[in-house]
């Protein structure tokens, strides 16, 4: 069923052979053979790193954590959902679509939305738009140092599928093969009302317990590693960026 | 009793049979020589001990067997028999020196010429008759020169030629002198001149004092007519350098000495006293622009001579004058030859005897203690002083300091090491260039052993064969014989015995060192020391002397266990610091003036000697020096002037202004007051670390136990319509602003740690000030606490340098992983530093603020809360650089302080956290302390202290303080169910990751945009002042220093004029 | 008036020599000046010791002593010249040997030909 | 004896749970003021203890080291030293807390305590915006704490103690005995350094948002953030009734609940006014609000200590 | 020139130094009390018929053995000076004239009766005017005439040392015989007086003036030699 969604999907993307870099043929999806990422005691490798710098840099992977049972996890999630606060990177061409919130015409402030310009501070992560190859070392950096619950709100065609640049040499034609997606918003642009619409949504899930993106991304680590390994050729971070 | 006329017979008989005996055996005949030579000296000896026993006052000698009045007489008395044992010691000293010396010895005509040189000036000390006089000072002149012309020095033909000529007119008008007298007065024997006559009266009574003094004087060198002699002593060999300022000056002084009780004292003591003032200061600057040492020693020769003239002038004492000069003979001849090896040898870092005899002639020479000269000079300006002669006082301590000038810089100079560029360099941040490599791995190795360097950069020495030559004994033993002969002296000048004995400390530690006993050991005997010391001086402590007992002991107690870090051998070190300890504490017990200047001074020159053995500590070691000998002179000048009443003892001080201004003048340079400071950060920051600690916390709390124990004395002085204790209010408040802001720049840690300590100075000067019970235990509070912990902050610090080895704060960072007991005592240390509650610092700003507002003065008391802001800033800077942020590569196999650095670091700890929880531990002793100057204004309840103003409950602070603290540990802990714990490069960095720990450490220029804004406010105006000044005394210098020419007939012109100068003085051209 | 005018000699004897001392470069004539000098005061210094009409103060067996006393000149400062005399000529000697020392040394007979000592 | 210290504690509670809960109130009642004047609807005035709750509930956090950890208890426990040590209404035990351990330099000095700890733990983080942040605040903070202490020293020279609540006992009687009238300079002068004390524009750099993100607390999250906000709440409240204490009168009424009300109003007005100014003007750079604040403030600091001392 | 000017000035200033005495000093009529003393007394004291030799060698025979030792003094200082420039310059070879005719023969007239005279004067110092000085100075012409004529090539070093150095010792020791044997130092009268006004009488005083002309006439030999060598 899921293969079949996965080929469904990729079935008509009409890359040229051979050259898609960055989006692979979907059967090598998550195909974690080629790299290694512990070592015995279950600490990361961070292969990527000179002996020097693995010093300074943490080698703990992360783990799931089991959220709190009952009306106290209810009362955290709804404090999570009307206390959102965005990381305040613009990735993309979409990012120019969160300004207006802030105006008084949409006002997020009053959905309790706030931008925040740390990622450690911050709880969602908006990708405005495509998502290049560059930058999406840049988003995995900065997705791993937000502090858990997270939540990522794709912005635009092109962090669905790649939208007008699905047959580009380096963006990436699907967000969440490489980090986890709470909601998507189609558009190109959406107009912020659509952002909203989609925040809202966000709330919604989270309040029922389901924005929980971090633990996805820590259960299926070694899955979203491949696939961001596999594009992102140099790969100078630690493992995970805490 | 040995008849006088021995002397002569004994050495000419030896001058004139020496070739016949040398021809015969050369070795036997040299034994000889030290035979007739040490009978020189026994003789006097002789003469000396029968005088002051048998109370004779003469030993008299007439020559031919006929009465005294037809014959040349010889005669010696106490003074001449002194002066003969000194001149002949030193002759006996050149003699070994030179008959003995390695490459050329002195053999055949040269040892006849010594000998003559000798008999010369014996026979101008003991003859009485003026023109026998004559004869000698031809003799002795005609045999230098002759021995001049086996100088090494080609060029000291021309110079000698210009003193020919010189010499030649000066025994020209001493002739004529000669005649005018004998027409006068008929005879030329000075024991049988008719009574009756004026022998000043009429032009032929002015004209002969003029030619003979003209002749004499002129042979003295006097400035602005001593080219000749000046340029003789550039190109003479040492020998004879020490031959003439050592003999022959001395000699020729004690011919003045004859003559002057001839002359009219109204004409003759003005006329002394101008010219001894003019050469006593033209001439040491004229030596301040030397090069070459020889002739800086040559014009310091000359003005030592100028300061025997103005004693001779003053009408003082003649015993001083004497005292000095003959401390100048030995000293300057010692001086001359350890100068000669010194100079052979290169930088003399490892020579530490003559580095050892080199101070103590210089300081000899400067008449400091333990030399005779102190005593002298003290007591002749307590005679001035008593005269209210501030004139007098102020050239003689003027010419002291310009003297202290030029011969500390060469001692300095002599004493750096290799690496010191004599520059301040620290003030300026080096190149980014100079930061270690971010990846070599061998830079690990540098820094640990820069770091050993550091520390470890003593006077790295041994008696090593080649290094040491026998001859440097005969310097020693002249040394040890002053050493002895001053202690003597300044003892019959008003120094006990039991005040005396903890200085023999200082000897102990020296033996020590001879048997280069482990400085480990030495700091175990120092520590034992010390607690001994404690015990000895326990009785005589009362009042402030107790706390100051206290701070002094423990203070340096605890640091010395800092030294058990020291690696390998350390000479002098424990001697030194011991020494310092000693003379902190002899200052509490001093019970007069004299003893408490004594102290002083000894104070000032170990702590002096311990900043010059850092590696780079020639230009702080050189500020240190001048200014405390200024600010010793300021004092010893307010000293001069308190009719010999001991400070301590303020209500029955005199009540005049001036001595107080001078007193409080100099306390302000020792504690270097605003304008006044630039010594403070170089010295304390060169010093080696535990040094600089034990400066920083003791050393620079001795200003203000000298404001204590003058206390009152001080107040209620009005100057120009001011209160001085409000002026001295401001410049403390002013010093800790500017000290609190030039530490806000500095990247060197250890000058923000000096500069800070000399802000935290002029916050207990403030407190002195304000002259009130809540001002005084305010001050002595932060005297008590501030030594607890600056000592902290200094030993952690010290620490860090050990390890990483470098001082510049920037390039370090994140040590706290690697050295987290010295990061805790840093952290208290600042805590405390900084007056932020509950530790005890803030105590300290509670009493300040309450009694500065108590008493009314409430722009100081804004000022220094400004003060203490900026100090918060820089403390923060100096623990954020080092041990937080991001950690170098280079220093991540850092290992903690080792622990002698760090155990007294916690014993301060325990002691501030003691005090913090409780403040009357601390605060009702200081109350009992103070009670007799000032009723209490604060009262107690429990623990709650309560001013006029306000109040303050330490223990109730420090449990709230708690109590705020721990309630929100525990709720984070609770809270903080996930934590993980991360690298240093885990952070965010706008997406991307840090590459380098340097450019990723935030700590170069920290306060930059403080600098942009007030900036103007440390613009180095002050160091620029006094560069300024420094150029100005050296174009000075250098202007005087022209005036002679090197042109013979130039010298020839000189004197004439300074012939007719004499005439103009003594009114004789009418 | 012997006095007297041995005195003006004395004074001219000297003023001669300083100045010869003084504007002389020549080192020989210095030396020379400096004898001048020396001369002078030993005239002046015999000036002092003439007694008007006075004789050598030597005896023989007729003079008796006290008849000396009212026709001798001053036999003091005869011995003093005669001591000073010998004196300068010591000095002198060494003078000049000095002056031979340093015109090989520098070659040439001027007295500020070449300084290097000065300051 | 343990009856007292259980009733002290129980008043303590009581006394922080008023600031907190009102300071909270009174920062999001502010937000929402602000966006009304801007013409949004603003969030909601409980939406800090949203945010404060959220942070607490964070599920993971990182450390970079004790000091880092212990910051923001160190900057907790300043805010809360600075409110416990000074009365809140004056007159009533309740509300007295712990004062008695101290007189206004204690205050004073118990300020630079969550400073010290803050900047410490920033320090440590290793970020490099952390401690550029921090000297930025601590520079501000040297000078506008020299006008500052001279509205102080002159209110001390006025009175002639030091202690807060004789200060607050001095200006009863009417609004004319308040500090403000009686010593308009001092008044003056304290609240323009009230305006760098309360790190608003244009004395805002130390955060500079776009610039070095937040300053300080860049790396500080979770439960740390909490921390620090919870203080930020607690230590606005106390600087905003130690300046009430000290020039507006204080407050005080023989029923306790108009005590507080007349608390709330004069904080109210105060943060307001930092609000307005913080509102129309633009952000200083470090230099030129140093500049600024040892000129102008600062002359009229000593102007009124002048004026008091003869 | 303006040099020379300040040299006037000089002058000026000297000059008027000197000069007011002329007219305030006339001759003297009478001499000293001391001089008085020694010209009653000279004769009782030492039997010396020259007073001046009297004072010279007893009176103030201090001075006089000063003035020896300068003159010693000179002679080695002189030495030395050449000492070193014979270490420099030894290569160099003056060509020496040889002496002409005249002077050999004429030398070899006078040098005896040079060298008697030079005796004659120090042995009857006491009784004419002359003594050691004058005398050892004769000598010494008497050797430079020799070297001019070529009598003598080479000083004998020793020897002269030894006459030097015995001639100064004695002089020391007969000064401490002084004090030994009459009433102090340098006191003439341990030997007998004599008769006044012979050769041997005064007690001392000829040994003395003898001794100290055989010393100059040695120093001043030296140092003729010491500038002849170089």
């Amino acid at each position: 069923m899921e293969k079949d969604m996965e080929r469904r999907l990729y079935a008509d993307t009409g890359a040229p052979e051979g050259s898609p870099v960055v989006n692979p043929d979907p059967r090598t999806l998550g195909d974690s053979s080629n790299i290694q990422l512990f070592n015995e005691q279950l600490k990361l490798l961070n292969s990527g790193l000179t002996e020097e710098d693995r010093l300074n840099f943490c080698d703990t992977p992360p783990e799931v954590i089991k959220p709190f049972r009952g009306h106290w996890e209810n009362f955290l999630n709804w404090a999570r959902s009307e206390s959102l606060w965005i990381l305040g990177f613009g990735t993309g061409c979409g990012a120019i679509e969160l300004r207006p919130l802030m105006t008084s015409r949409f006002d997020m402030y009053q959905y309790g939305i706030q931008p925040r310009p740390t990622p450690r501070q911050s709880s969602i992560f908006v990708i405005g738009g495509y998502a290049s190859v560059k930058t999406m070392k840049r988003i995995v950096r900065s997705y791993e140092q937000m502090q858990g619950p997270k939540f990522v709100l794709g912005l635009g065609s092109c962090t669905i599928n790649g939208g007008m640049y699905y047959d580009s040499y380096n963006t990436v034609n699907r967000l969440d093969h490489y980090i986890p997606v709470d909601v998507y918003i189609a558009g190109c642009m959406p107009r912020p009302e659509a952002l909203l619409a989609g925040l809202m949504e966000l709330k919604t899930i989270i309040k029922e317990g389901r924005g929980e993106g971090a633990n996805k991304y820590a259960e299926n680590f070694e899955w979203y590693k491949a696939n961001q390994k596999r594009i992102i050729k140099d790969w100078n971070m630690p493992d995970y960026n805490w | 009793m040995v008849n006088p006329v021995f002397l002569i017979a004994i050495t000419l008989g030896f001058a004139f049979i020496f070739p016949l005996f040398e021809k015969i055996n050369p070795k036997l005949s040299r034994l000889a020589g030290i035979l007739v030579f040490l009978t020189l000296v026994v003789i006097p000896l002789i003469w000396f001990i029968n005088i002051s026993n048998m109370d004779i006052p003469y030993i008299y000698s007439s020559t031919v067997g006929l009465p005294s009045n037809l014959t040349i007489n010889l005669a010696v008395s106490y003074m001449e028999a002194l002066v003969l044992l000194v001149v002949n010691g030193v002759g006996l000293f050149v003699y070994l020196q030179e008959a003995y010396s390695k490459e050329s010895p002195w053999k055949g005509k040269q040892i006849i010429l010594l000998s003559i040189v000798m008999l010369g000036a014996n026979g101008l000390i003991i003859t009485r008759d003026i023109f026998n006089i004559f004869v000698f000072m031809e003799i002795s002149t005609i045999s230098l020169f002759g021995l001049l012309s086996c100088s090494s020095d080609d060029r000291v033909f021309e110079g000698g030629f210009k003193y020919m000529l010189a010499s030649g007119l000066s025994s020209v008008f001493y002739l004529i002198g000669i005649g005018f007298f004998y027409l006068v007065a008929g005879t030329l024997n000075l024991d049988a001149l008719p009574d009756g006559i004026n022998f000043t009266g009429g032009v032929l009574g002015v004209l002969w004092p003029l030619f003979l003094l003209s002749g004499v004087l002129i042979e003295l060198k006097p400035a602005f007519a001593n080219g000749w002699g000046m340029d003789t002593y550039e190109a003479a060999d040492y020998s004879l350098g020490a031959i003439m300022s050592g003999i022959q000056a001395t000699a020729l002084i004690i011919v003045l000495t004859k003559i002057i009780p001839l002359i009219e004292s109204n004409i003759i003591m003005p006329l002394l006293l101008v010219v001894g003032s003019i050469t006593f200061i033209i001439s040491h600057l004229q030596a301040l622009g030397q090069s070459s040492f020889k002739k800086m020693l040559g014009y310091s020769s000359s003005a030592q001579i100028g300061l025997v003239l103005i004693v001779l002038g003053s009408g003082t004492n003649i015993l001083l004058a004497i005292v000095l000069l003959l401390t100048h003979s030995v000293a300057k001849s010692g001086l001359f030859y350890t100068g000669k090896y010194f100079n052979e040898c290169g930088s003399g870092r490892d020579k530490p005897l003559l580095v050892v005899l080199s101070s103590l002639f210089v300081i000899a020479l400067l008449g400091l203690p333990p030399f005779p000269g102190f005593g002298a000079k003290w007591t002749l300006l307590q005679i001035l002083g008593g005269k209210s002669d501030v004139f007098t006082i102020f050239i003689i301590l003027l010419g002291s300091l310009l003297e202290g000038v030029y011969l500390f810089r060469w001692l300095g100079l002599k004493i750096k090491s290799d690496r010191d560029s004599g520059l301040v360099v620290s003030e300026v941040v080096p190149d980014d260039d100079a930061i270690p490599g971010y990846s070599s791995s061998d830079t690990i190795g540098v820094a640990s052993q820069t770091g050993l360097a550091g520390l470890g950069g003593c006077i790295k020495v041994h008696f090593s064969s080649d290094s040491f030559s026998y001859h440097q004994l005969f310097p020693a033993l002249m040394a040890v014989i002053m050493v002895v002969s001053g202690v003597v002296f300044n003892k019959g000048v008003g120094l006990t015995f039991r005040f005396l004995i903890p200085f023999s400390g200082i000897l102990f530690f020296v033996v020590l060192d001879l048997f280069r006993v482990p400085t480990k050991f030495q700091v175990f005997l120092a520590i034992v020391a010390s607690i001994i010391l404690g015990f000895y001086v326990y009785p005589e402590l009362n009042g402030f002397n107790t706390l100051f007992g206290f701070i002094f002991l423990f203070g340096i107690g605890v640091q010395f266990i800092a030294f058990f870090n020291r690696k390998g051998y350390s000479p002098g070190l424990m001697a030194l610091t011991v020494g310092l300890l000693v003379s902190l504490i002899s200052i509490l017990t001093s019970k007069t003036n004299f003893q408490l200047f004594f102290s002083w001074e000894m104070m000032t020159l170990t702590s002096y000697f311990l900043v010059l053995r850092g590696d780079n500590a020639f230009a702080g070691g050189y500020r240190y020096i001048l200014f405390s000998l200024a600010s010793a002179f300021f004092i010893l000048a307010g000293f001069s002037m308190l009719h010999g009443i001991f400070i301590g003892e303020y209500m029955s001080l005199p009540q005049n202004l001036l001595p107080v201004i001078l007193i409080i003048i100099g306390i302000i340079i020792k504690f270097a007051g605003i304008g006044v400071h630039i010594w403070l950060p170089v010295s304390y920051a060169e010093a080696e670390n535990d040094v600089s600690s034990i400066f920083s916390t003791v050393l620079s709390k001795v200003g203000v136990y000298m404001l204590f124990l003058g206390g009152l004395y001080f107040s209620k002085r009005v100057f120009k319509g001011v209160d001085t204790m409000y002026l001295l209010g401001w410049i403390g408040v002013l010093t800790s602003v500017a000290g609190s802001m030039m530490a806000l720049f500095q990247e060197d840690i250890k000058y923000t740690l000096a500069y800070s300590s000399m802000g935290q100075v002029g916050y207990m000067i403030l407190g002195f000030s304000i002259m009130s019970h809540l001002g005084w235990i305010s001050s002595l509070y932060l005297v008590t606490t501030h030594m607890m912990f600056i000592g902290m902050l200094f030993l952690s610090v010290s620490g860090v340098i050990y390890r990483t080895g470098t001082r510049l704060m920037y390039q370090t960072g994140g040590l706290i992983k690697r050295m987290p007991l010295s990061f805790i005592s840093a952290l208290f240390a600042i805590i405390a530093l900084s007056g932020v509650p509950p530790l005890s610092g803030f105590g300290a700003k509670w009493l300040m603020y309450s009694a500065l507002l108590e008493k009314g003065w409430y722009l100081q008391a804004a000022m220094a809360m400004f003060a203490s802001g900026v100090a918060f800033l820089y403390l923060f800077r100096l623990i954020h650089s080092i041990f937080l942020g991001q950690e170098k590569a280079i220093y991540l196999n850092v290992k903690e302080a080792p622990a002698p650095l760090l155990i007294p670091q916690y014993i301060f700890m325990i002691c501030v956290m003691a005090i913090s929880m409780f403040p009357n531990l601390l605060i009702k002793p200081l109350q009992t302390v103070i009670e007799p100057y000032f009723a209490s204004t604060v009262r107690w309840e429990g623990y709650e202290v309560i001013s006029a103003l306000g109040y303050w409950n330490g223990n109730a602070v420090m449990y709230v303080t708690m109590g705020v603290f721990i309630i929100p540990l525990i709720w984070l802990l609770i809270v903080n169910r996930h934590v993980y714990k991360v690298k240093q490069f885990n952070i965010v960095y706008a997406a991307e990751r840090p590459f380098k720990p340097e450019t990723t450490h935030y700590a170069y220029n920290f306060f930059g945009h403080y600098q942009k804004a007030l900036g103007f406010l440390v613009e180095p105006l002050i160091s620029k002042f006094w560069n300024g000044t420094g150029i100005l005394v050296n174009n000075l210098s250098g202007g005087l220093r022209r005036w002679n020419s090197g042109n013979p007939q130039g010298y020839v012109f000189q004197i004439l004029l300074y012939v007719i100068f004499l005439s103009f003085l003594m009114g004789g051209t009418n | 008036m012997m006095t007297n005018l041995l005195f003006i000699l004395a004074g001219a004897l000297v003023l001669v020599g300083l100045w010869g001392i003084l504007t002389r470069r020549n080192i020989f004539k210095i030396i020379i000046g400096f004898s001048l000098v020396d001369t002078g005061v030993h005239v002046f210094l015999v000036a002092i010791g003439y007694v008007k009409n006075g004789t050598a103060p030597i005896f023989d067996k007729e003079y008796s002593s006290l008849h000396s006393l009212l026709n001798t000149v001053d036999p003091i400062p005869s011995a003093l010249v005669l001591t000073a005399i010998v004196i300068g000529l010591a000095v002198t000697a060494l003078m000049l040997s000095f002056a031979v020392r340093l015109i090989l040394k520098n070659r040439t007979l001027l007295v500020d030909g070449k300084k290097e000592l000065k300051w | 004896m343990l009856s007292a210290i259980l009733t002290k504690t129980f008043y303590t509670f009581i006394s922080l749970m008023v600031i907190l809960n009102y300071a909270l109130l009174l920062i999001g009642s502010m937000a929402r003021i602000r966006a009304k004047v801007q013409g949004r609807v603003g969030q909601p005035v409980w939406q800090p203890y949203i945010d404060i709750i959220k942070n607490y509930g964070k599920r993971t956090a990182v450390t970079h080291g004790v000091m880092f950890y212990l910051g923001p208890v160190f900057r907790l426990a300043g805010g809360l030293g600075t409110y416990l040590f000074m009365p809140v209404v004056y007159g009533f035990v309740m509300f007295e807390n712990f004062s008695f351990s101290g007189d206004l330099l204690l205050v004073m000095y118990f300020i630079f305590f969550g400073q010290l700890g803050m900047a410490l733990g920033a320090g440590e983080s290793g970020h490099p915006y952390s401690p550029l942040g921090v000297s930025r605040g601590l520079a501000q903070m040297t000078a506008f704490e020299l006008p500052f202490a001279l509205a102080v020293i002159s209110i001390v020279a006025q009175y002639g103690t030091l202690s807060i609540t004789e200060i607050v006992a001095a200006q009863q009687g009417g609004w004319q005995n308040w500090v403000a009238f009686t010593n308009p300079f001092a008044m003056i002068a304290g609240m323009l350094a009230f305006l760098g004390m309360s790190m608003q524009n244009p004395f805002s750099v130390v955060i500079a948002p776009q610039e070095i993100p937040i300053g300080p607390p860049t790396e500080m999250h979770s439960a740390f953030l909490g921390m620090l906000q919870t203080n930020r709440a607690i230590f606005n409240g106390a600087k905003m009734v130690l300046f009430m204490n000290l020039f507006w009168g204080g407050a005080t009424h023989k029923y306790l609940l108009v005590a507080i009300l007349i608390m709330v109003v004069k904080t109210f007005l105060i943060y307001l006014y930092v609000n307005i100014v913080g509102a129309s003007f633009p952000r200083f750079k470090t230099e030129q609000s140093i500049r600024f604040f040892l000129g102008v403030p600062t002359i009229i600091g000593i102007i009124a200590v002048i004026l008091q001392s003869i | 020139m303006i040099k020379r000017f300040f040299t006037i000035i000089l002058m000026v200033f000297f000059a008027s130094l000197f000069f007011p005495l002329v007219g305030l000093i006339s001759d003297r009529d009478s001499v000293s009390s001391l001089a008085k003393d020694y010209l009653v007394q000279g004769r009782d004291d030492f039997g010396a018929a020259n007073i001046v030799t009297a004072v010279v060698v007893s009176y103030r025979g201090l001075d006089t053995l000063g003035e020896v030792t300068v003159l010693f003094a000179a002679a080695a200082g002189i030495s030395l000076v050449f000492k070193g420039l014979r270490n420099e310059g030894k290569d160099k070879k003056y060509r020496v004239n040889p002496p002409s005719e005249i002077l050999r023969t004429g030398a070899r007239v006078l040098l005896p009766l040079i060298f008697i005279f030079g005796v004659y004067i120090f042995i009857n110092g006491h009784l004419t005017p002359g003594g050691g000085f004058q005398g050892g100075v004769v000598i010494a012409s008497g050797i430079l005439l020799a070297f001019f004529a070529g009598n003598i090539k080479e000083l004998n070093h020793g020897f002269v040392t030894f006459i030097e150095s015995a001639a100064g010792f004695s002089y020391v020791a007969v000064g401490l015989l002084g004090i030994w044997l009459a009433g102090g130092f340098l006191d003439p009268r341990f030997l007998p007086m004599g008769e006044f006004g012979s050769l041997f009488s005064a007690g001392a005083i000829p040994v003395i003036y003898s001794l100290i002309g055989l010393k100059v006439g040695s120093e001043m030999s030296g140092i003729i030699d010491a500038i002849r060598s170089y």
